[in-house]
């Protein structure tokens, strides 16, 4: 079905993107991933404006620990190598290997979810609930934004994981989790920038 | 000779338009108070809108002309004499001129742009403002003095030949404060004092309305400024906090409801009903009492 | 064989001139050194933002620039890394609006910062 | 359940929307929609709908679909726009009142940007799109559907709010604190915010697919420099969408939250702040008029150059000006509140940013110009639709400008010169691109011209119509009169100029009627263009048949030129004389699907949960979503294939197969 690619390079172009429509699909993976950027940014801006109107909340500094928050980042950033090794691992045809590495990221993905919901729960029984003020509403929604997004990449790593399954590595089941590293990544981009502007620069 | 027939036509209709327009314009009538202002903000900003008119005027001029011409010349029509030249599609001094011709008008009507923009954002020098706290509310003005310490509800005072400092904020959804012949508008907005200044060089009384939509009742947001002479804006304001009467917490709370009021006087006004910068940035109006009897609905 | 939605065959002859760089590169190895050493240095400039921070260890300013770098450059790591940046199949035309996204990103952040401190000008 | 019934009833039905016109409306839709369910059930059309219209992923099919809405909304904009007009002829008239008017006026701008210029942009960028480029279809077929569905869906919702609940009355703008729910309770807003939500992210997916089918999808030798410039436009679009639709996004959701969920952003209280939605707003609303603007932009340069039988006049200059209208689009949202008070620098900033763009925007007004120059003109009504823009555009945007001079649109802002200066742009840029690409494509879409008689006639209605509406309303900003008054008192001198304006809308009217008649008359009477190039065209688009086969090309043609079917035309190869039986290969093309349509209901479902509340219908709908969703992971049979037998006979049936 895949239309090979002329020239030297056919023997060095991955499965995932042999497939003139599988890979367009990878560049459309691409083009969603900036409007998510701008998403996130659009977010991060409600959040530097914002971060300075407490109203009669607590400050940055009074709300955030950053035991729960490092904790998240290890996972995450784990986790994100995590799937760089599977889809090391894809490309040298291993199955049991991409199961492993893509099982653990699932596992570790999900670890910072129960996490960071963790902390919000501490957050709201403290009475730090987003109604408070504008600087806890745009904290729990760009967090809370992000924390979904990963929620989300976990169900579709699991239906990713049933359909490897079903059909191994074909070149659709390989651009599906092509497409599902780059998500994985990017979420781990914001997250870096989460921790950083929201988290680190809170404890200033 | 289609085209002679054409533009003699076309320049007949160019001139009895120019005509329809000339005289709704230069005759115009005093309700055309944008063109008429009487105060230093609002000729400042007229000298730049005319300034700027007459350029665009000359841009659209330019189009016209060639445009027109280009119609007239090469419609499709038999015994067409004008060459048809399909090969025309670069022109790379033609292409050239087009970039720098805009790109210096717009240079020309920038740097003015810019600098009475920053002019405007300044009072002027050496001379002491009155100060008035604007906040519009659902659906009314509340003028607050705070040196003369009297209260107006959508009607203001002010004296002329000064600069009027006005402090806008809102208790209610956002309104724009706009007196037309005193100069431009500016929003008020809830938890946030944004200055405005504006002068009145002639006694008159001169309306002014939101110009920003605020729910039903915003069409009725009309108010008159009243510019008198100095001394007369001292007499009034004593007079005024001699003889009316005062206004109470309650009658403020009163003033947040959604409803249409007259010109109201009040003597004096309880402090924390404009946000100032010690108190931060909190009315004390606490309209989300308010949510029933919201008309905006039905 | 049949062909598919689009029957033409690509990548080098469609790279138009000045648009070279948009050459795709597919990176391979025999063992996983680069994913290894990008998880590594990942973590490295993750604490070393965070024990700046724990410890001030310079003026605030300064130091948000300094932590806001190393965010940069944790990214740049991710996308280079672990998101196969430049692989595609005939030019990687995700560059350009990458590119683009960064700066339209930034920008907004930075401008609707600037809008709202309300530097304005009566006084 | 007697005490459900009458809670229902005043939740669905509360007593402003027991009005004559809404009545009115209410019995309408009933009347049409009973009228089209016994059209299909009399014909026994259902399946018919379903497989060919419902289900369909053909870009060819989406187009119609999104021209027909597109025309249906601009009726029902229209509607609303002659009655603002007929409340403000005259002062302290109130065929409706302020209630009404503040909804009529909110769906009229948020209908008319969202749901009847950028689905009519749509439908041509589908229409024409593949194509142009010499591709099967889009990059993302079944995507395509799904963002027809959430658009169709999005604007469903929000035009039933005029029935069931209330309208949103704030504006197309949606301005807080006026949208927080401590103003304006009732369902209004939300309807508002979710709708666009919706459809939202219905446009974002269109301009993935649009941007990617660009990149990616082009005939062999069809480099970047030798796009038709309607591909131009459309890329930049596609990146305008992507860029701004997202801050839209954030401003509505976080705005629903505040609404629902109790949350502060853009309260009065708890340190809210409503300017950060206008800034957000913005972000996305100045790119979006160069959204809608840029197309129209993209169809007259098609449209001049064919019908002054001439190459694209600066090419080049026209394909970096569209780059460049695009980057500079991102870098001016503030001038659409320099009163906010942020201060000189900001303002002085965003003032020049603005107007920097008339410089690319004036490189193309002249290029169109000088593409005429030295051409031959044939006044079709789709050139007479370009000849109507440039005038009416450049002083469109020449007010533009005088907007963009900061202290002078202290004065301006929110007046009626504000609106005259809108619609300038918006109806002399965009409607009438619109317009010109509908008869242009017309017969490529549907294989017969519209009749270009009644289609003259419909165009001066439009063309005078639009001056006598617009001018006096510049002099009504003069005159100081605010934008979104129900109504005016008698004495400040604006009536005069408001009947005219009022006369002048429904002249357009009558336009608009006719363009309605002509339509059906050319759908009965006009003849089968049976040559696919009526125009004598110059794109690749006019090689094919018309309408076009459903795998659109039966080989992938080589380019090697602009202008590529003008080149073909001239060296007197064309697709239709060049194609043997064996060339012709066995295709694989799109498989329809019902999961868009359904993934739309989903989404209309839970909107319309979210809307009133009902927390038990919003999951049932989310879960129609998370369902579709999964379903097209797991759906592995999204192809079909079309034998080249099938091909070989369509082709030979349209005598384009060499024997
Ligand atoms: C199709 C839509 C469209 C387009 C194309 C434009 C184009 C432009 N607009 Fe407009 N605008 C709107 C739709 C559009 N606008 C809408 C809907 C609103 C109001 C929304 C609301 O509040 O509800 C608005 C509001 C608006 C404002 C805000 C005013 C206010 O709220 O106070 C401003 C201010 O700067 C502005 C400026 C401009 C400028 C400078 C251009 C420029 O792009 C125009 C450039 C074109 C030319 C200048 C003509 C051709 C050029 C030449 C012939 C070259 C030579 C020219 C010169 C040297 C000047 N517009
Ligand atoms: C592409 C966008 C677009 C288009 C095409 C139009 C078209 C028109 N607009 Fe609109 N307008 C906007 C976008 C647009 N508008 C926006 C964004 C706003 C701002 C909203 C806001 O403030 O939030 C606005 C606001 C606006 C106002 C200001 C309202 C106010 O502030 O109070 C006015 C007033 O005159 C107006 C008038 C018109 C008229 C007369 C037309 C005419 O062109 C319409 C022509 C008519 C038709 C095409 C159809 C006619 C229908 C029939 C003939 C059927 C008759 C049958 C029956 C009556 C049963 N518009
Ligand atoms: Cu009177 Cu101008
Ligand atoms: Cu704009």
């Amino acid at each position: 079905m895949s239309t090979p690619v002329v020239g030297e390079s056919q023997h060095q172009i991955p499965l995932e993107f042999a497939n003139e429509e599988e890979s367009l699909k990878i560049t459309g993976f691409w083009m969603f991933l900036m409007t998510d950027m701008i998403i996130f940014a659009s977010l991060f801006a409600v959040f530097a404006v914002y971060r300075s109107r407490v109203a009669a909340g607590p400050t940055p500094d009074q709300l955030f620990h950053l035991g729960p928050v490092i904790l998240e980042t290890l996972l995450l950033l784990t986790s994100s190598f995590t799937i760089g090794m599977a889809v090391y691992y894809m490309r040298k045809d291993n199955l049991a290997a991409v199961y492993g590495w893509f099982i653990a990221t699932i596992v570790l993905g999900a670890g910072f979810v129960i996490t960071e919901v963790h902390d919000f729960v501490t957050y709201v029984h403290l009475g730090a609930t987003w109604h408070v003020s504008g600087f806890l509403s745009g904290f729990f929604v760009l967090v809370g934004t992000h924390g979904s997004h990963v929620t989300f990449g976990i169900m579709w790593a699991l239906t990713l994981l049933f359909q490897l399954r079903r059909r191994g590595l074909t070149d659709i089941t390989r651009r599906k989790l092509f497409t599902f590293s780059l998500y994985w990544h990017f979420l781990d981009i914001v997250w870096v920038f989460i921790f950083t502007f929201v988290y680190l620069y809170g404890k200033f | 000779m289609l085209h002679r027939h054409f533009s003699r036509k076309g320049r007949r209709l160019l001139a009895l338009a120019a005509l329809g327009v000339g005289l709704l314009v230069a005759g115009c009538g005093p309700q055309y108070v944008v063109l008429h202002p009487v105060g230093p903000v609002g000729r400042q900003e007229l000298s730049l809108m005319e300034f700027a008119a007459i350029a665009m005027a000359a841009v659209i001029l330019i189009v016209f002309v060639l445009f027109g011409t280009a119609v007239v010349r090469f419609r499709d029509y038999k015994g067409n004499k004008n060459p048809y030249r399909p090969d025309f599609h670069d022109h790379r001094l033609l292409e050239t001129l087009w970039i720098i011709v805009p790109a210096v008008i717009l240079a020309i009507i920038a740097v003015p742009t810019v600098k009475t923009t920053y002019a405007l954002a300044k009072l002027p020098a050496h001379t002491d403002p009155v100060t008035i706290d604007v906040t519009s509310l659902d659906w009314k003005w509340l003028f607050q003095y705070p040196n003369q310490k009297v209260a107006t509800v959508n009607y203001a005072v002010i004296p002329t030949g000064k600069p009027v400092l006005f402090e806008l904020t809102a208790d209610s959804p956002m309104n724009t404060f706009w007196v037309p012949q005193l100069g431009g508008m500016e929003y008020t907005m809830p938890g946030r004092v944004l200055p405005l200044w504006l002068q009145a060089n002639k006694a008159g009384v001169y309306w002014g309305h939101s110009g920003q939509f605020s729910g039903v009742g915003f069409e009725k947001m009309f108010f008159h400024v009243k510019a008198v002479t100095p001394t007369a804006f001292q007499r009034w304001a004593s007079h005024t906090h001699a003889t009316a009467a005062p206004m109470t917490m309650a009658d403020y709370h009163r003033l947040l409801h959604f409803t249409v009021v007259g010109k109201q006087t009040y003597a004096s006004y309880p402090k924390d009903t404009f946000p100032s910068v010690t108190h931060g940035f909190s009315l004390s109006g606490g309209m989300y009492l308010l949510v029933r009897n919201n008309p905006n609905r039905g | 064989m049949s062909d598919s939605l689009q029957q033409h065959e690509s990548s080098e002859e469609s790279m138009e001139p000045g648009l070279e760089f948009l050459a795709p590169k597919f990176e391979s190895e025999a063992f996983p050194w680069t994913q290894i050493m990008g998880y590594v240095f990942s973590l490295v400039l993750t604490f070393a933002a965070l024990l700046l921070v724990i410890n001030h260890a310079m003026a605030p300013t300064l130091l948000l620039a300094v932590i806001i770098v190393l965010a940069l450059g944790q990214a740049g790591l991710q996308l280079g890394v672990f998101m196969h940046l430049r692989e595609s199949r005939g030019p990687a035309w995700q560059l350009l609006p990458l590119a683009l996204a960064f700066f339209i990103a930034f920008g907004l952040i930075g401008v609707s910062y600037w809008i709202m401190l309300f530097k304005t000008g009566v006084s | 359940m007697p005490s459900f019934v009458p809670y229902l009833i005043h939740t669905l039905f509360p007593p402003d929307t027991r009005q004559p016109t809404e009545l009115g409306a209410d019995f309408m839709i009933l009347v049409s929609g009973a009228g089209i369910f016994f059209y299909l059930q009399h014909f026994k059309k259902w399946k018919w709908l379903w497989t060919e219209w419902l289900t369909t992923v053909d870009h060819k099919k989406i187009a119609v679909l999104y021209l027909v809405s597109a025309v249906a909304m601009l009726f029902r904009g229209g509607v609303d726009a002659l009655m603002l007009r007929t409340n403000l002829a005259l002062p302290n008239i109130q065929p409706i009142g302020a209630v009404e008017y503040n909804e009529v006026f909110t769906t009229h701008g948020t209908i008319m940007i969202f749901f009847m210029a950028m689905p009519f942009i749509f439908a041509l960028f589908n229409a024409v799109v593949p194509l142009m480029i010499g591709s099967r279809d889009v990059a993302f077929p079944r995507l395509n559907a799904v963002s027809f569905w959430l658009f169709a869906f999005g604007a469903l919702l929000l035009n039933i709010s005029f029935v069931i609940g209330g309208s949103p009355n704030a504006g197309w703008t949606g301005y807080p604190p006026l949208t927080e729910i401590a103003f304006n309770p009732g369902p209004g807003e939300s309807y508002y915010f979710m709708s666009l939500l919706i459809a939202g992210i219905g446009t974002t997916i269109t301009g993935i697919n649009f941007l990617v089918t660009i990149i990616r999808m082009r005939a062999p030798g069809m480099t970047l420099m030798r796009m038709p410039m309607f591909i131009w436009t459309t890329l930049c679009t596609a990146a305008l969408i992507i860029f701004a639709f997202p801050p839209l996004t954030v401003a509505l959701g976080l705005s629903l939250l505040d609404r629902t969920f109790g949350s502060s952003f853009f309260t009065l209280a708890h340190g809210g702040m409503p300017m950060m939605y206008v800034n957000l707003f913005w972000l996305f609303g100045h790119p979006e008029v160069y959204i809608v603007v840029l197309p129209a932009f993209g169809v007259f340069s098609e449209v001049v150059s064919t019908f002054s039988g001439k190459r694209l006049f600066g090419y080049t200059a026209m394909a970096l000006s569209t780059v460049a209208i695009m980057f500079l689009a991102y870098g001016t949202w503030v001038h659409h509140f320099f009163t906010m008070g942020a201060g000189p620098s900001v303002n002085a900033f965003f003032g020049l940013s603005t107007m920097l763009i008339a410089i690319p925007t004036g490189i193309k007004i002249f290029n169109w110009i000088f593409t005429m120059w030295g051409g031959r003109i044939r006044m079709t009504v789709a050139m007479l639709y370009q000849l109507a823009f440039i005038p009416t555009f450049v002083i469109g945007g020449a007010t533009g400008i005088m907007l963009a001079v900061i202290p002078a649109d202290y004065q301006f802002h929110n007046s009626y010169f504000l609106v005259a200066h809108f619609h300038n742009v918006l109806i002399g840029g965009t409607l009438f691109g619109l317009m010109s690409g509908l008869y242009y494509w017309w017969p490529k879409m549907f294989g017969y011209k519209l009749n270009e008689r009644q289609g003259t006639w419909a165009f001066w209605c439009f063309a005078i119509g639009f001056w006598v509406t617009f001018t006096p309303q510049y002099l009504l900003g003069l005159e100081g009169m605010t934008r979104r008054m129900y109504t005016y008192p008698l004495g400040f001198g604006w009536h005069e100029l408001n009947v005219i304006s009022t006369i002048g809308a429904f002249i357009m009217g009558a336009g608009f009627l006719i363009l309605v008649y002509n339509i059906y008359y050319s759908l009965r009477f006009q003849d089968k263009d049976l040559t696919g190039d009526p125009w004598d065209g110059r794109t690749l688009e006019w090689a094919l048949p018309s309408p076009v086969p459903e795998y659109n090309f039966a080989r992938i043609p080589v380019v090697n030129d602009l202008d590529a079917f003008w080149v073909m035309k001239q060296q007197g190869v064309t697709l239709a004389s060049s194609l043997r039986a064996e060339d012709v290969r066995e295709l694989e093309l799109p498989r329809n699907s019902g999961m868009p349509f359904i993934l739309g209901l989903g989404f209309f479902i839970g909107g319309f949960g979210m809307v009133f509340e009902w927390w038990p219908i919003a999951i049932f709908g989310g879960l129609i979503v998370v369902g579709s969703l999964v379903f097209s992971a797991f759906d592995y049979n999204d192809r079909k294939h079309m034998p080249a037998e099938v091909i070989r006979q369509t082709e030979a049936g349209l005598g384009r197969l060499q024997a």
